[in-house]
């Protein structure tokens, strides 16, 4: 009898639970040549702002212990052109598509959907209330305030609450790591009626040039991600899922199956490939078919079966 | 664009610090242009380096190709130790290479390519492309190299067999004009006559020297695009890291382009230098 | 002319900023036939509590991307039997020796700190205001106030005021990444007279074996150290620099001399050397070598010229 | 306690997945006792994996000393891959071996050796050492093997040629007893007359397996002593991960032992067996 992969989030039912990361996709036509699209659960693409961003300045990364900082600064082609000239790509693909998207500010968070939301081919949204790469300098109120979203369960409330309003499709909330109770944050998403939160966005960090003694970001700080940050990220997941009733999404250096099987096990719904896509291309394909192994081997037919099976 | 696991076939010291590493390669090495490059995972399946590392075509063939690195850190050393018949991870062709073919009034034009450093290996890719396809005449191209000695002249004899026309510059004045690439460049541009518009610089090597040769270019008004090099994560245009600061579409306005695969080829003209 | 390493925190003159991290330096002696000890700028004991401590039940450790979890549980002979059987070791090396010390109350703290105050051969003391291997799933209302420490800026501020009051000798807090506001935890500490704060002691981290569903560790979750934290680290120590008036001491992930100026030029006053000591017994004093070398190579003469000289 | 840089003598497969490994050592080899152990750095300067991993000794030498392994993971696959000349970074000698000499009523006792899986090239250095040191003789040292079949009876051979007493066992039957090693163990223990309690028994290998043994042991009253295998991060103390319940001071307490310097080799009666 055949495998049942498929999870529900929110209105959308994914065939499987393996996902792409924002940011670490491209707009997916970068992959096409690895392998058929078509295999994934979903695809989150880039956030997309209300107006095009040019990104920051170089250097934007650098690499770190099993893991790499990011300062790219959510540079995207605004949300008008990125229906015209990437969205009729992602469509034709026939997967879930979830447009991450992003404002600095609760009004700008609202248009953004707004205008998403009148395109179609858009499944749902992942609101991105934690992006690291905010300058620490910045003392716009609108930037102050992003920064702080993720970092306050009445920010978030607000904002989910806000964009809940204007849009009937699936709503994820996606939080950052830099908190110390990362459930209440997720209680505050799931409160306001998000149907799913994301776990976990990049840590804030730094790498210093000890001959030039500047940062190596031009940003100063960066985003990390990649497998160093993994323990951390499924203890996240785990004590959220304890503690939401709506689904997790589990990220933070899954580079193989095991690892997303790590994940799911402590209790998330789905799961997203990130950074491994940028050192393997297949990474998210290789998780699917290494999770089917996993259900062969242990003769299980849903993900039922997987998802929070922790023992303890 | 392939993901192919590749055998070593060599990996031989050609100069101080220096490899070349031949690698088997069934869809990467028949698809190659000259200033395309390869992500080579150094550290096989560990995890530390992480991140892949771009390498420019030295040469490339159906059945295989090779690249020239400079030992500079953790991953070039690993590639140092890799071995005939050990297994090597490797994406590519990945990026825009030169500009092969241009039309130009019957002709006329000469090609000159510039190089320092590990920036000499993509064009001799590209001189050799250049003569197999007869693009030009051999006595058209003309190849400026340079180094800090003598034994940094990377595929200083290669080029002599191809038969282009070679210059030579040393830091130490140890082999060739001694001091700056450029310099020499100047040089041939000033004293002999041809139609510049219809030819075109092609460089690549440590970023200062590319600044300098698309500014003499912009000077004598010859088209000139140079390789640039930027750090890279993914190298085929997931990440967004590798930007490069260029010039926007309305005036002395600013983009960052995306350099593994806008580039990393560019236009001199339109990199904003720092 | 000769170098001077020199540092100080709160009443300690330090002659090097090189010491080792509480918990991961055994009792010293274990390293003796390694390097000549006397080379350290101080040594922080692992945590001593008022009773002795049996620890947590195996598996204690497991090794992750770059890193690894512990959950030691602070096994330890308590304060009484420190003072016989480990003190009279570490005072005959005639390093600074600051002793890591943690209750389960505000009055264990001060009670642990009194006991020590009354032996000689201590120079100062490092509240463990952060240790991550607390069972999550402890009721016990002294247990869960212990875990609120690190995380709650009045907590941190009544532990370390009272202890304040009842000891002259140099006090740091040692406070925990799991926050989003770290230099306000630091800021809290300050403002009830400690004289330093120690950055960064281990994230909350799991690992879970997908072939028997059970978290490696016995305590289910444990602390995450090594080279994977530092970028994080390194931010942290860097925003709370600028904004604290006492010293801060850096770690986190530190292997080698260049990543130690990292968190020098960053801002920290002097470094701890924790998980590194288990790969490489030598690794902090090759630390201090390097760091003479560096000093040479870019002709300093003092350490003033390497703190906080980070350019932006 | 020693950190020595030691160069690859040899590193060759002796059974399916096994390796020995020879390594030079000025002083490690010197001073190393039966059931010590060494941390070798498996990655070299790479942090993934970051922590070295434990070997007990197989031999040792006043130049040399050589390990016998399992390939079971990434750290053991690197080791794997260790060549002739190669440099590995070591910690040794570690933790606290096997009782050699003990009194016992005018020298009746007999040491019995039972050995599993990787536990067994530290009884081979052990029974080595008896002969040498003619603590007892050879026909009172009894070596008990077990593997799951008869290519993983590791160090057969070498037994065979110390001339020991040789008991075998194999879950498959194809070489001495079918079944578990214990078994043997037992028969022998009820059929041979001899002075148990200046007897001594010592043990390694699989956990299950040291159970057994010293459960057997003590209903037969014979003194026995087992090394342990736990997870470590240091080895020398420094870590206290490598936690071991046993019996505390007062009947009925327990309390954690730390294997890599109380042990790895223990009295099998304190240890609680969960
Ligand atoms: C498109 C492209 C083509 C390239 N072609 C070649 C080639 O043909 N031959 C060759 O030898 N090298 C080439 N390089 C450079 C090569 O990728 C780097 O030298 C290599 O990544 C260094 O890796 P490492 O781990 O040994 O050094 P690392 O440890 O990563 O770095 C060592 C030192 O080199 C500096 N460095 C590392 N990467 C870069 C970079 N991309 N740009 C500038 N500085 C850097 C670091 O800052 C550090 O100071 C190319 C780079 C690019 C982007
Ligand atoms: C004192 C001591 C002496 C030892 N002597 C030898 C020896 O002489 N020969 C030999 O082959 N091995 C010996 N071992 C075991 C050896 O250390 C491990 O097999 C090795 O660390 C595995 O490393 P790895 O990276 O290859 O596998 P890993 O990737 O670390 O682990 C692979 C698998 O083995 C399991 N594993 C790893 N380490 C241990 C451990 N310490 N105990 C139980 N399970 C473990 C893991 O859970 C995993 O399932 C000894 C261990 C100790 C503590
Ligand atoms: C280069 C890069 C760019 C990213 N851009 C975004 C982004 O635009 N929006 C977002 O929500 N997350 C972004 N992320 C975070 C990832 O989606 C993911 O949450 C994080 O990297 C952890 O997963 P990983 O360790 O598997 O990469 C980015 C990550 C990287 C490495
Ligand atoms: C095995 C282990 C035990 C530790 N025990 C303690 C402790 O008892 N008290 C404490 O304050 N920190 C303890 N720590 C944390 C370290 O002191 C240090 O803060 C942390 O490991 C980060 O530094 P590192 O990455 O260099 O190890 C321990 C760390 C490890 C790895
Ligand atoms: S390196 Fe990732 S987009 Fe260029
Ligand atoms: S392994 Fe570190 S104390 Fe035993």
């Amino acid at each position: 009898m055949g495998l049942d992969l498929s999870v529900q989030i929110g209105k959308i039912k994914l065939k499987n639970p393996v996902l792409v990361a924002s940011g670490t996709f491209g707009h997916a036509k970068e992959f096409e040549d690895f392998f058929d699209l078509k295999k994934l659960g979903g695809i989150v693409t880039k956030t997309i702002t209300l107006k095009p961003r040019l990104g920051n300045p170089p250097p934007r990364i650098v690499e770190t212990p099993a893991g790499m900082l990011n300062a790219i600064g959510l540079q995207n082609p605004g949300v008008e052109r990125f229906i015209e000239d990437k969205l009729p790509y992602l469509k034709k693909l026939g997967v879930p598509i979830i447009v991450s998207a992003m404002g600095y500010s609760v009004d700008e968070f609202m248009q953004v959907v707004q205008t998403l939301d009148r395109a179609d081919g858009i499944d749902g949204y992942e609101l991105n209330l934690s992006c690291p790469n905010v300058p620490y300098s910045s003392k716009t109120e609108t930037l102050s305030l992003v920064k702080m979203f993720a970092h306050d369960d009445r920010m978030i409330e607000e904002v989910v609450s806000a964009v809940r309003q204007v849009t009937d499709k699936t709503l994820i909330a996606k939080l950052g790591p830099d908190v110390s109770d990362v459930p209440k944050m997720a209680l505050a998403a799931e409160k306001a009626g998000a149907d799913a939160v994301s776990l976990i966005n990049t840590f804030i960090a730094m790498v210093i040039d000890v001959k030039t003694r500047k940062p190596v970001l031009a940003n100063k700080t960066g985003g990390l991600s990649g497998p160093c940050i993994r323990p951390i990220a499924v203890r996240m997941v785990w004590e959220t899922a304890k503690r939401v009733k709506i689904p997790v999404l589990g990220m933070g250096g899954i580079m193989n199956a095991e690892h997303a099987l790590e994940f799911l096990i402590a209790g998330a719904t789905a799961v997203q490939v990130g950074t491994a896509n940028f050192m393997n291309p297949e990474a998210s394909s290789q998780v699917l078919n290494g999770i089917e192994d996993f259900m062969k081997k242990e003769k299980l037919s849903s993900m039922k079966e997987i998802i929070r099976s922790v023992k303890s | 664009m392939f993901k192919e696991t590749c055998e070593v076939l060599e990996n031989k010291t050609v100069a101080p610090d220096h490899f070349l590493l031949k690698l088997s390669s069934k869809k990467i090495g028949k698809a190659a242009l000259p200033g395309q490059f390869v992500q080579i995972l150094c550290s096989g399946d560990s995890l530390d380096p992480l991140l892949p590392r771009p390498f420019s075509f030295l040469e490339a063939s159906p059945t295989s190709f090779s690249l020239l690195y400079h030992v500079v850190g953790q991953g070039t050393e690993l590639m140092a130790k890799f071995k005939k018949g050990d297994k090597v991870h490797v994406l590519g062709p990945l990026g825009k290479g030169f500009t092969l073919r241009r039309k130009t009034e019957d002709g006329r034009g000469k090609r000159l390519l510039v190089g320092g450093g590990v920036g000499i290996p993509p064009l001799y890719h590209l001189a050799k492309d250049l003569v197999r396809t007869k693009e030009v005449k051999k006595s058209d191209i003309h190849v400026f190299l340079g180094a800090r000695n003598k034994s940094l002249l990377l595929c200083e004899k290669d080029f002599l067999k191809l038969g282009v026309q070679l210059h030579l510059a040393t830091d130490d004045g140890s082999k060739g004009h001694k001091g700056y690439v450029t310099q020499v460049l100047v040089k041939f541009l000033k004293s002999s006559i041809f139609h510049l518009p219809s030819s075109l610089i092609h460089s690549c090597g440590p970023t200062p020297m590319l600044k300098a040769v698309s500014l003499v270019a912009s000077e004598f008004g010859a088209p000139n695009e140079v390789s640039v090099e930027v750090p890279m994560a993914c190298g085929f245009g997931a990440c967004l890291g590798c930007a490069l600061k260029v010039k926007g579409e309305t005036p002395g306005s600013h983009r960052f382009a995306i350099a593994c695969t806008e580039g990393p080829v560019f236009e001199g003209s339109k990199i904003l230098w720092d």
